[in-house]
């Protein structure tokens, strides 16, 4: 598809993604997209919203421009409340302390397994390699209701990862998390797309379509997914960016449109 | 006699550590007198970095990484190197694209194609692990004990292809995760300040620096500025790693170049972008011949290379001191 | 199956902790907004101190320790409190000369005869640990795992009274003791400085003031002084503990009196004089009468039974200030 | 006994405990006499003796005149390399980066095993409750060679000790240490008192003396123990306290002789 007219969507993505962040929580930030949403949220309703990175650094409000890869820098942890390191804040993590986890994937399924390591049904010889979990496998183990952002392209969306790099709800049988020891209550809560938004049932665990952005249409966004999700009773109309979100993405956060400007592909 | 539920074991490859091994190892060769460290970069990897080790880093590519001793590595040709990708990006494809390394502990492998490419021609093995894990591994190793305990890894592949064990925990009769001790044969930390001795001091948030200096046998710690050792005896709790675990310092201004050190100076974002154009291209050997094998050392390839204006241009960049210094 | 060998289980008496009931209370209980959290000592032990409940304190009586939080537990008249005597000296023996404590674990039990007079009683029954071992079975609570594994303790009667298991390692083959997570109810820290929302800064060596934040349930940082929020957010590696696990702060300048605050001001010797002879006495309920009982608050305490000159004379002596701030 | 002419028995026992630092080395430090023998040693042939505490401080160059109960205060930190915390130090003594542990003692047996807890035959009814272990257990457990200094009275030596807070050779029987998983070549490695020196046979793991005061004979030395120790082939004459250890230990670091004045009861 190509983006509505008037916004990109990987604004629209950024945009519904950072309305997902509610204002004095706890969030545990993944690379790219996700610094990019929560500056946002934090910019618009969200002042209060404490990103903490999995090099230590704890309620940083961000100064921007936004530039890739500067994690770790000085811009990104301008004004945090504590630099620690990273076995403390994933022990913070453990222990239940935060409330998010934002997320980029490469492929996920069904059950919201996400996978980040390779393509192909043989782990020695992979048809695709990627890089693998990063700090990914302990955000979706130990935050409390983990975000998942990601282009709406059919490939990324199958039935079953070929490898799960970190867990959604394994097999989606009851209780699979617990049975396996992760921590309890946690789990993939939402998937953000360049298109819709999906939540997971909770009894089948089953990737659920919540929303569709306006003007696209519940099988419009199913036709573009390698899965045939769950569709809830009432599927949400959703808002394209706000005049607002885009001003502060465009004009504040990423003139150089390095992660606004980008598009899926089919 | 009672006995405990071995529930799961990884297939994933890692080098079992004994604690009496490197207790033995921190007995005889960490030195605790008080003894000039300092050395160049080349003398440090030649003396402390032999093919086939175990290397690890702290903390990454972009954020106060030893990039200074990883080019070095290349410069002298170490081979089979184990390198420990916990937070890593453009190093351990600089390590590969120079034939390096042929084995990585995923973390994050790093981006780009040389890395996929070599994991899926098989050039390069590959155990998988998390950023997360490999970080509680080098605590373990740290802290001297045969493993530590976590819930992450718990119900993936990840832990398929890890090497840990899941036990059904005795306490709580749950499941959880152990994973077995790192202790790296080298490990490389830089730093903003330092001392003769090895007394360092990192500013600013991180991964591990003092458990990859505790954890790992030969420690080199490459530093931006080396300091009086009675500044450390007159702000104590600024030590981020003790002298007596450091084999070598090496003074590095710009060390952590193209990456920044906070306070210090800012990322080279032309230098990354023409990185990533050569290796998209698949050109890195160009990329290696210009800032590594040319030149006889860093120095050379700073100022050849890169030029006193470009740095000066990348301090005068580094505005935000808040925090970064004494 | 296979399983792995548990070689011995200890017979001391401890809380078992699911990490999962911990998970939860962090979740629901620690706020995640910034809110002024400043009280007196009365209300935030009144509010978050119960009987019954298990407290652990950072540091010591003589050094950086909340002794203005002990003395109102006291003076509340808590009962039946199970106390860490991780590091501890003074304030376990007025605990249980004040009849609030009746279960001790051991650590390092205090001095004195009130304390082995009590345990010979068997008015407080104790579990044998270790300084070391209570440190770890907090730093597993802050951890959010149930256990983790030490060398120490094994093959002593400590390990038999305490509350350790020890297993056959499956990385090593050998065995190891595993020791089960600590989470207080109450954790109480005192610190040089902390902002209204509980953001805290202790300087100087130490125990372990985070850990014991992060494990403890209900947490009170009393501090010598209030700074403000934006101080924190200009450096923030200086932040010990961050204000999402603080459930009140308690302005108290001398809070750790008699004991000192490095940097500050020193320990009141003619204090711990005075407080000695009386324990040898056996005339405690006359300390407890003359420096908790009789004043209404701390700070009464210090104005009427110490005076102004003394702690002048007690801020005189803190002669060494490098390293014990910003 | 009472103490030769011209120093006190501690005075002895300190000066003997710091010869046995070697300089440029680890050592742990507890509480009290061991202190003043490490500053002792810092003022005479070790000025680079790295003293460690339980509290995190590092390589101190204590001030003196050193008081009683002020061991994490500034003046036994001063001029530290690093102060951290007791879950670093124990890790480091765990990794086997501590030399030496210097430990006082209530009670200590033929096999160097350390009581501080309790007397008595049932430990839920002790006859006499002490305090425990504080720190003792890790640092007899981490350490490479422990040294234990105490008064050379008889009650403090014991065939066997009611309650091993702290471990020595445990039964002593070969290899008893690392069968019990602790870790391998360590132990008790020399014991100091008001009157003698002693180690422990390599074979048998009994203690063993190794040298006696300057007039004080093997028999004598004996006689005031509460168990038989071997007694070594050559049994070294040990001096009393130098003209400028005194002076160090009474000019400097303990004029009001909290320490240094102490004698053994009989």
């Amino acid at each position: 598809m190509t983006a509505p007219p008037g916004f990109t969507e990987a604004e629209f993505m950024i945009a519904q993604c950072a309305r997902l962040l509610e204002d004095q929580k706890t969030a545990f930030i993944g690379f790219g997209m996700p610094q990019v949403a929560a500056i946002l949220a934090q910019r618009t309703h969200a002042p209060q919203l404490i990103q903490v990175f999995e090099f230590g650094a704890v309620g940083p409000m961000p100064l921007t421009p936004f530039v890739r890869n500067t994690m770790g820098g000085p811009a990104n942890c301008y004004r945090s409340i504590a630099w620690t390191n990273m076995s403390t804040i994933f022990a913070q993590a453990q222990l239940g302390l935060i409330d998010y986890g934002v997320l980029g994937a490469t492929q996920i399924d069904l059950f919201g397994n996400i996978n980040s390591t390779m393509l192909g049904d043989d782990w020695r010889r992979p048809k695709r390699r990627f890089p693998g979990s990063g700090g990914a496998n302990e955000v979706a183990s130990y935050c409390w209701r983990t975000i998942v952002v990601m282009m709406h392209e059919p490939r990324r969306f199958v039935p079953r990862v070929d490898f799960i790099t970190s867990p959604g709800y394994l097999d989606g049988t009851p209780e699979a998390r617990e049975r396996a020891g992760l921590p309890a209550g946690t789990g993939p809560w939402r998937v953000v797309t360049s298109q819709a938004l999906f939540g997971f049932d909770e009894a089948s665990h089953e990737l659920t379509l919540l929303g569709a952005l306006e003007g696209r249409t519940v099988d419009q966004v199913v036709a573009e997914m390698g899965l045939t999700p769950r569709v809830a009773a009432h599927v949400e109309r959703l808002a394209p960016p706000s005049p607002r979100e885009l001003e502060i993405l465009r004009d504040q956060i990423d003139p150089a449109r390095a992660l606004i400007g980008r598009t899926a592909k089919s | 006699m009672p006995e405990i539920e071995l529930l799961a074991t990884g297939e994933g490859e890692y080098r079992l550590h004994d604690p009496d091994a490197i207790r033995a190892w921190m007995r005889d060769r960490k030195r605790r007198d008080l003894v000039d460290k300092t050395t160049t970069a080349a003398e440090a990897v030649g003396r402390l970095v032999a093919d086939g080790d175990y290397v690890s880093f702290d903390f990454s590519s972009f954020t106060r990484g030893p990039l200074v001793l990883v080019r070095e590595i290349v410069r002298q040709r170490r081979r089979n190197l184990w390198y420990c990708a916990k937070f890593t990006l453009m190093e351990s494809t600089l390590l590969v694209a120079a034939g390096a390394c042929s084995k990585i502990d995923v973390g994050f492998m790093g981006l780009g194609e040389t890395l996929s490419r070599a994991v899926e021609r098989g050039e390069v093995t590959v155990s998988e692990w998390t950023n997360g894990t490999l970080t509680l591994r080098q605590q373990a190793g740290a802290m001297g004990v045969p493993f530590l305990p976590t819930r992450a890894l718990l119900g993936s592949d990840t832990l398929r292809y890890s090497g840990a064990k899941v036990i059904r925990d005795p306490f709580t009769g749950k499941p959880i995760a152990l994973v077995p001790a790192l202790n790296p044969d080298v490990g490389l930390v830089h730093a903003h300040q330092a001392d003769i001795y090895g007394n360092a001091r990192c500013f600013g948030p991180a991964v591990q620096p003092l458990e990859t200096a505790m954890s790992a046998r030969k420690v080199i710690v490459s530093t931006d500025e080396i300091i009086e050792h009675e500044e450390i005896r007159k702000a104590p709790g600024l030590t981020t790693i003790p002298y007596f675990l450091v084999d070598a310092v090496v003074h590095a201004p710009f060390g952590a170049y193209p990456g920044g050190l906070p306070g210090a100076y800012e990322i080279d974002f032309e230098h990354f972008t023409e990185y990533n154009s050569l290796e998209r291209l698949g050109r890195l050997d160009e990329y290696l011949d210009k800032y590594v094998y040319s030149v006889d050392t860093d120095d050379d390839m700073l100022e050849t290379r890169v030029g006193l204006r470009r740095l000066k241009a990348l301090r005068r960049r580094a505005t935000i001191r808040e925090g970064y210094g004494p």
